[in-house]
């Protein structure tokens, strides 16, 4: 970042504060999106100024996926509302098998939150797009009143390629697949709570916030036949297998005892009167594969970092109901339903 | 109904009257307003962020192998089988 | 997790079934009421109803106190909020429980009024301190086990001269409800052969005030701990008393229930409260001496004296039959609204709502029992 | 819409309001999407319920942009947050020259927002995609605690493609170059402020908002050579030439008296203290091109509905200040500069 | 837009221009300082300097409410809002001023201060009636022009019985203001030859109270409408009186300026303010008689009063040569801060908020003057 | 200072002592409480929501005239130039 005649005065990351002026689209926002978006998103695209970026992608098929982010707090244990950004929508864009290949960025801004916050946040998405090698290629600015947001809104959407002969979605579930979890459940979910005021607990639980593109690429190498995938996030484990059975029109039975749950977070659970099941992950995925895969499948997926605690957890059934049930691990059997309302910690 | 939940008190604030607890590794502060005589390493059962009472370790132990004892079929058990406790016997704590 | 996994164990349960299944009579059914939704909780989280014979029935009892809160307390709550400006804190369990109207607290937030959920009393007074400005009403709610929480709350702030604190009461009180469920027991109301003792309200109230179930009502009581082996084991103790033709109160909880309870919260409750003449629950009724209001000396620390409201007679859904499922002598299939409108994403009854509702229990946990096609075993994994 | 068997009681869209249920990614956020963003929304790629859509895109360079719509209030004359989100971002894609494919959608919606209002935001949304040929085709929805947000904010990206041969970007002006507009500045700002409560003026003046793309593809294939194409939107016409100025590294000179204002709008900024060219348009673009396209290409703009005011307003000139200078009406001359701060209404 | 558009005729200006330039006598300087704000923004806006030859020049006077008003007023607002939690009311222009600290209004408000731009009284007032539990503060600035809004205000705040309404006052007194320019003027301050005479002020205060500038200064005065053509015609008819050695107060804006103004909004004035002993003008100094306050009998009202605050003494930037410029003594590229580091976008004083300051008149469109490298005219469009 | 508009009064409410006017086609309600004898069809200046005064049609017609004059070099003028008018003068209007 060059000095910019421009800009005389500096924007004070120390002491400033969004205003008003910085979603006006004239010379406030044009500084704050040169000393501070720019500063760590410096892919040249994005650089160049335009409202648009302009990219060959290699020839076939392309996914498009979208997430706001809208996270409190912003900082937390394992992450922040930046990363989590790139990782959530890196994720959406992988779990059809695709390889990521650029991201957009929305932000909305309230106002007089700090600047210095907000380079935090910027940073730390930078640093989540580079690792991930899925640059943030084009982006826009709004700020709100105050009292009309929540700091920091992010919105990211990615863009991918789909290597040929792979076919993955929520519609494939077949009767005898197989289902896997990549580790452990709720830790994102727990983290996060752990932070908020009155909840008040202390855990060394950080959340599991991570992309999981190179791991599905591994996955998809090795067993190209994969028929779902999808990331348990909102609603968790519980929510996203009723999707999948919904939308394949099966039903599922898992195992409670397969599911990996840490035990911290199965304490944290207990605790506040949660089931890990419905607390959001963003660092996991659930895959469904023919039976004949599972095996192999697993093992690949053992074989990467990410997915070094995956576990087969149970497998498609035929079911009108389209019911997902669970041999509980104490030896019983029940339904595990669509998460209903929001998980909330309860006394009774 | 009222989820309560034992953890082990790992430190005492005896000013404030509250305490550190663990469930696990997960800690959470709590109070002692309810309860007397808590000490670091005792556990006891908390509801929305109160400690309520304290458990009997050895009460605890009985239950389970109690528990044990019973699942045993008539014809495998050597002891008759026995309440934990009744309202008029000796058993209860505190 | 100390005290809780070892009461989880799979293999005691399987032997504990074998041996209830041995010991029931196959000509006599053991109809046990768990008073407790957190009973209720546990039966259908771990699957223990089909771990039990045929013929032994769990019936589910009024003892959620969710549940049996009238739906005029709500309607009243929400009336504090809205008619009075103040900022309503209370547990998460309340907020989607049905009101008049298709209301709820979360819809009443949803359009504007002030109502925060909290995870403690101490979070209320937290709130009262960080703004003066504002009334702060705590909606309490609870039988005895959540009743001493509320009177800490009360004593510090009146120590510390907090004047925009005040609670809405309705605590209830348990004992009550085992009266009214078994003087109406017979051939009208419920039938049952004995009768899961609180587990937590036991640990403030202690053994002693169920003698009269046995008693005064011949039905055997064991007091229950909440883990499903818990459950189990007191299961198997209720079908030896009748077996045995006893009828005692047994504590199969005695790690954390005593005889005389903890006299510490006892005397604060007697402290700060004092007993409403009459109550209404849901499904019961007005029960005499079955609630706690503000000991005069706190009176001035009431919101329902602090803050008059006007609200209309509640009304009551249509086919909800909540109140007969309270009373144990209906079960949640027995509504024509079960599931269809009534879910838990919908709930028309406050037996839908709180996961010790028997309603939600039934219908999250239980529902595919009721339909036709079983999906197949998962043995092969 | 088929009635689906997982939500027994229909979502109420006359009286019910959003909560925090239907941004929990349970069966209450479920049936959120299913009865009322697939109901208006109803891509065969959305409706199929994955968390990324999946298409073929045709061969060759490709462009992604993306804009967050916070505007208030949300229904304004001549469209709503809804229709703007779809044009704002079309727009963007097409001011690279490009075909716009498809959109993604992510709505931040605040707690207690009637739903009704929220079906004829979707509606609206839906009707401006399928004139504009350019299908929502994947989405997200989170929802705000109330005072956490206002009402609707949706972010919206874009992925075109872009014609062979064509080169068009904000960097590529030159001294000699003919810059243009394709009507009159400042409707839809005035617009928004007509509905501003306090300001309360009454006027027959409509939002511009429109989608741009078509009005694209005619000039580009009248004059391949466009050198720059840009929206004028936050921030108005003389935001939008100091941005071209400034990436271009050129200066430009512009005439008062050829930019295209009503008076109506006139008329209103004259009120309210305000520079027309400072209001933003929603449905208006600028062009650069070389001097001898110029006369073609404004003629064939012209020729289109949108373009039907286009006027030539000014040249590209040496000027190492990148300053744009105005000739003003009265026959003075003026720097325009970037806009300052926020554009408020002012009584002296 | 009828009385506008004919004012600003391209034709006419050049051939004003062409007589102007004709009857400037080459030999002497006329230089000409426009009271208002309104009038730099016009002469910038237009470019109507440049219409004008290079010996008749324009001096930028104190006219400009938003930049006469001292940093301590802003800083004693700021405090208001957050001090007190009250509601602070204010037209648009103040929003950006800076006040000590590199604090502003804007600022403030992004911090959380209860600040709204509003546009007219009347929707002071409006919020004060939607807000009856919140203290709603006008934060009153302007000159003649803008004060009779604010009575008006006063009095139907009075007559409504609004408790929650009141009045941080901060009108000023262009005659005041006037006579301490005319005062000061000469070797050591400002040089000037006639006065363009405020356009609206003079609509409410009429043409008379300008006499003592001809009377008892010997300046001619031509009170000039804000629209090009009549800086235009006002700056020829200066030239005339000064080439025919007359001094007199002439009224070129007589479609809307009487010699009496307009008595029922003086009357009101007097009626609802009382002028104070003094006041602060950024520039100036604190000047006798030179602004309002609340009449007795509107001293509830007073904002001043009714809520005290504790402000430290404000800080000026160090280098701001705005009370220079504003005395006319100085031109913006006089001050060492001009471009670098105050621009419109990072204000260091008042005169470069205002799209009346010259600071930002001189930045926003006179800026290239000052360039060295002037870009090619664009004739050949 | 005082940025203030032309503006032509539409109707009149004489209860609420406001008026809507017009500026072009765009309306807008004032306040009428700071003049006297407004009349619909009147053309007054618009300040912060208020009417503040009333504009001479005469007036401006012979300002622009008398601009149109000046406007005529010397050479080509028939009339003496003379100021709109002074202070001393009948000049003014209300
Ligand atoms: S299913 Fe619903 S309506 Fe029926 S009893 Fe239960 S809560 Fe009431
Ligand atoms: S340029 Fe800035 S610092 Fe200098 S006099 Fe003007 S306002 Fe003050
Ligand atoms: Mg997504
Ligand atoms: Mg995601
Ligand atoms: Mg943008
Ligand atoms: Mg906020
Ligand atoms: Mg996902
Ligand atoms: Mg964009
Ligand atoms: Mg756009
Ligand atoms: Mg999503
Ligand atoms: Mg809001
Ligand atoms: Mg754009």
């Amino acid at each position: 970042m060059t000095s910019d005649r421009r800009f005389p005065v500096r924007l004070d990351l120390e002491k400033g504060a969004v205003d008003m002026s910085h979603g006006s689209g004239g010379r406030a926002m044009a500084q704050l999106i040169g000393e501070l978006f720019q500063r760590y998103l410096d892919h040249e695209l994005l650089i160049l100024g335009n409202d648009q970026a302009l990219f060959t992608p290699p020839p076939g098929r392309m996914v498009m996926s979208t997430d706001g982010h809208v996270i409190s707090p912003l900082f937390f244990p394992g992450g922040d509302i930046g990363s989590l950004a790139v990782h959530g929508t890196i994720n959406d864009v992988a779990m059809s098998g695709a390889r990521p290949l650029y991201l957009a960025a929305g932000f909305i801004l309230e106002e007089g939150f700090p600047l210095g916050d907000l380079a935090r946040i910027v940073a730390s998405m930078a640093r989540a797009a580079n690792a991930a090698g899925v640059p943030v290629v084009t982006g826009d600015t709004k700020v709100v009143e105050r009292g009309k947001g929540d700091g920091v809104f992010i919105t990211t959407t990615g863009i991918g390629v789909v290597p040929e002969g792979i076919l993955i979605s929520g519609d494939r579930a077949e009767p005898g697949d197989v289902i896997l979890v990549s580790g452990s459940m709720g830790d994102h979910g727990v983290a996060i709570l752990s932070k908020r005021e009155n909840l008040g607990f202390e855990t060394e639980i950080r959340s599991d916030s991570a992309a999981l593109h190179e791991l599905v690429a591994t996955m998809i190498a090795a067993v190209p036949d994969i028929h779902c995938l999808r990331d348990p996030t909102r609603g968790g484990l519980a929510t996203t297998l009723n999707e999948l059975a919904h939308q394949s029109g099966v039903g599922m039975q898992i195992r409670e005892d397969a599911i990996p749950v840490r035990a911290e977070v199965a304490a944290a659970c207990e605790l506040l009167g949660l089931d890990p099941l419905y607390v959001a992950n963003e660092g996991k995925l659930v895959a469904v594969c023919p039976r004949d895969q599972a095996e192999r499948l697993v093992e690949t997926m053992h074989g990467h970092a990410l997915g070094a605690e995956s576990a087969i957890i149970g497998e498609v059934v035929e079911d009108p109901h389209r019911f997902v049930q669970m041999e509980t691990g104490f030896g019983g059997s029940r339904i595990v339903d669509w998460l209903a309302g929001e998980q909330l910690p309860r006394i009774c | 109904m009222c989820l309560a939940i034992p953890a082990r008190i790992t430190s005492i604030d005896v000013a404030a009257d509250t305490a550190k607890v663990a469930l696990g590794s997960v800690g959470k502060e709590i109070s002692l307003a309810l309860i007397e005589d808590a000490a670091v390493g005792d556990y006891v059962l908390i509801h929305v962020g109160y400690a309520l009472n304290k458990i009997s370790e050895e009460e605890a132990q009985r239950t389970l192998e109690m528990i044990a004892e019973m699942g045993l079929l008539e014809e495998e058990q050597e002891l008759d089988p026995e309440p934990t406790s009744t309202v008029a016997g000796s058993g209860g704590q505190r | 997790m100390k005290y809780i996994d070892e009461f989880r164990d799979k293999a005691l349960a399987r032997r504990l079934a074998e041996t209830i299944a041995a010991e029931a009579h196959p000509g006599r059914d053991y109809r046990l009421m768990e008073f407790c939704g957190g009973h209720t909780h546990a039966i259908f989280r771990y699957g223990v109803q089909h771990l039990m014979p045929p013929n032994l029935r769990f019936i589910h009892g009024p003892g959620c106190p969710v549940c049996v809160l009238p739906m005029a307390r709500i309607d009243h709550a929400i009336a504090l909020a809205t008619q009075h400006d103040v900022t309503l804190c209370t547990y998460g369990d309340l907020m989607r429980v049905p009101a008049s109207e298709r209301k709820s607290l979360l819809k009443a937030k949803a359009e504007g009024a002030d109502i925060r959920m909290i995870y403690s009393t101490q979070d209320v007074l937290r709130i009262a301190r960080e703004n003066p400005d504002r009334q702060v009403v705590f909606f309490a709610i609870g039988f005895e086990t959540t009743t001493p929480p509320t009177a800490v709350a009360l004593k510090s702030a009146r120590a510390e001269g907090l004047t925009n604190f005040s609670v809405f009461c309705n605590h209830v009180l348990t004992p009550s409800a085992l009266q009214t469920i078994l003087s109406t027991a017979g051939p009208d109301g419920v039938q049952l052969d004995g009768i899961l003792g609180p587990s937590h309200v036991s640990t403030l109230i202690g053994s002693r005030p169920y003698r009269f179930v046995a008693e005064q009502f011949g039905v055997p009581v064991v007091i229950a701990g909440f883990e499903p082996l818990d459950v189990m084991q007191s299961a198997l103790m209720l079908v030896r008393q009748l077996n045995e033709g006893r009828c005692e109160v047994e504590n199969q909880y005695t790690r954390a229930v005593s005889e005389e309870g903890n006299r510490k919260a006892q005397a604060l409750i007697d402290e700060v409260f004092r007993i409403r003449p009459e109550f209404e629950w849901r499904g019961l009724g007005f029960l005499p001496n079955s609630a706690l209001a503000l000991a005069d000396a706190y009176a001035d620390l009431d919101a329902e004296q602090r803050f008059p409201v006007e609200i209309a007679p509640a009304k009551e859904i249509k086919g909800c039959e909540c109140p007969a499922i309270l009373r144990g002598v209906k079960t949640p299939t027995d509504c024509k609204l079960f599931g269809k409108p009534c879910t838990p994403d919908n709930p028309m009854g406050s037996c839908m709502v709180s996961s010790e509702g028997a309603c939600a229990a039934y219908w999250s946990y239980g529902r595919f029992r009721a339909s036709s096609a079983q999906p197949q075993a998962a043995s092969r994994l």
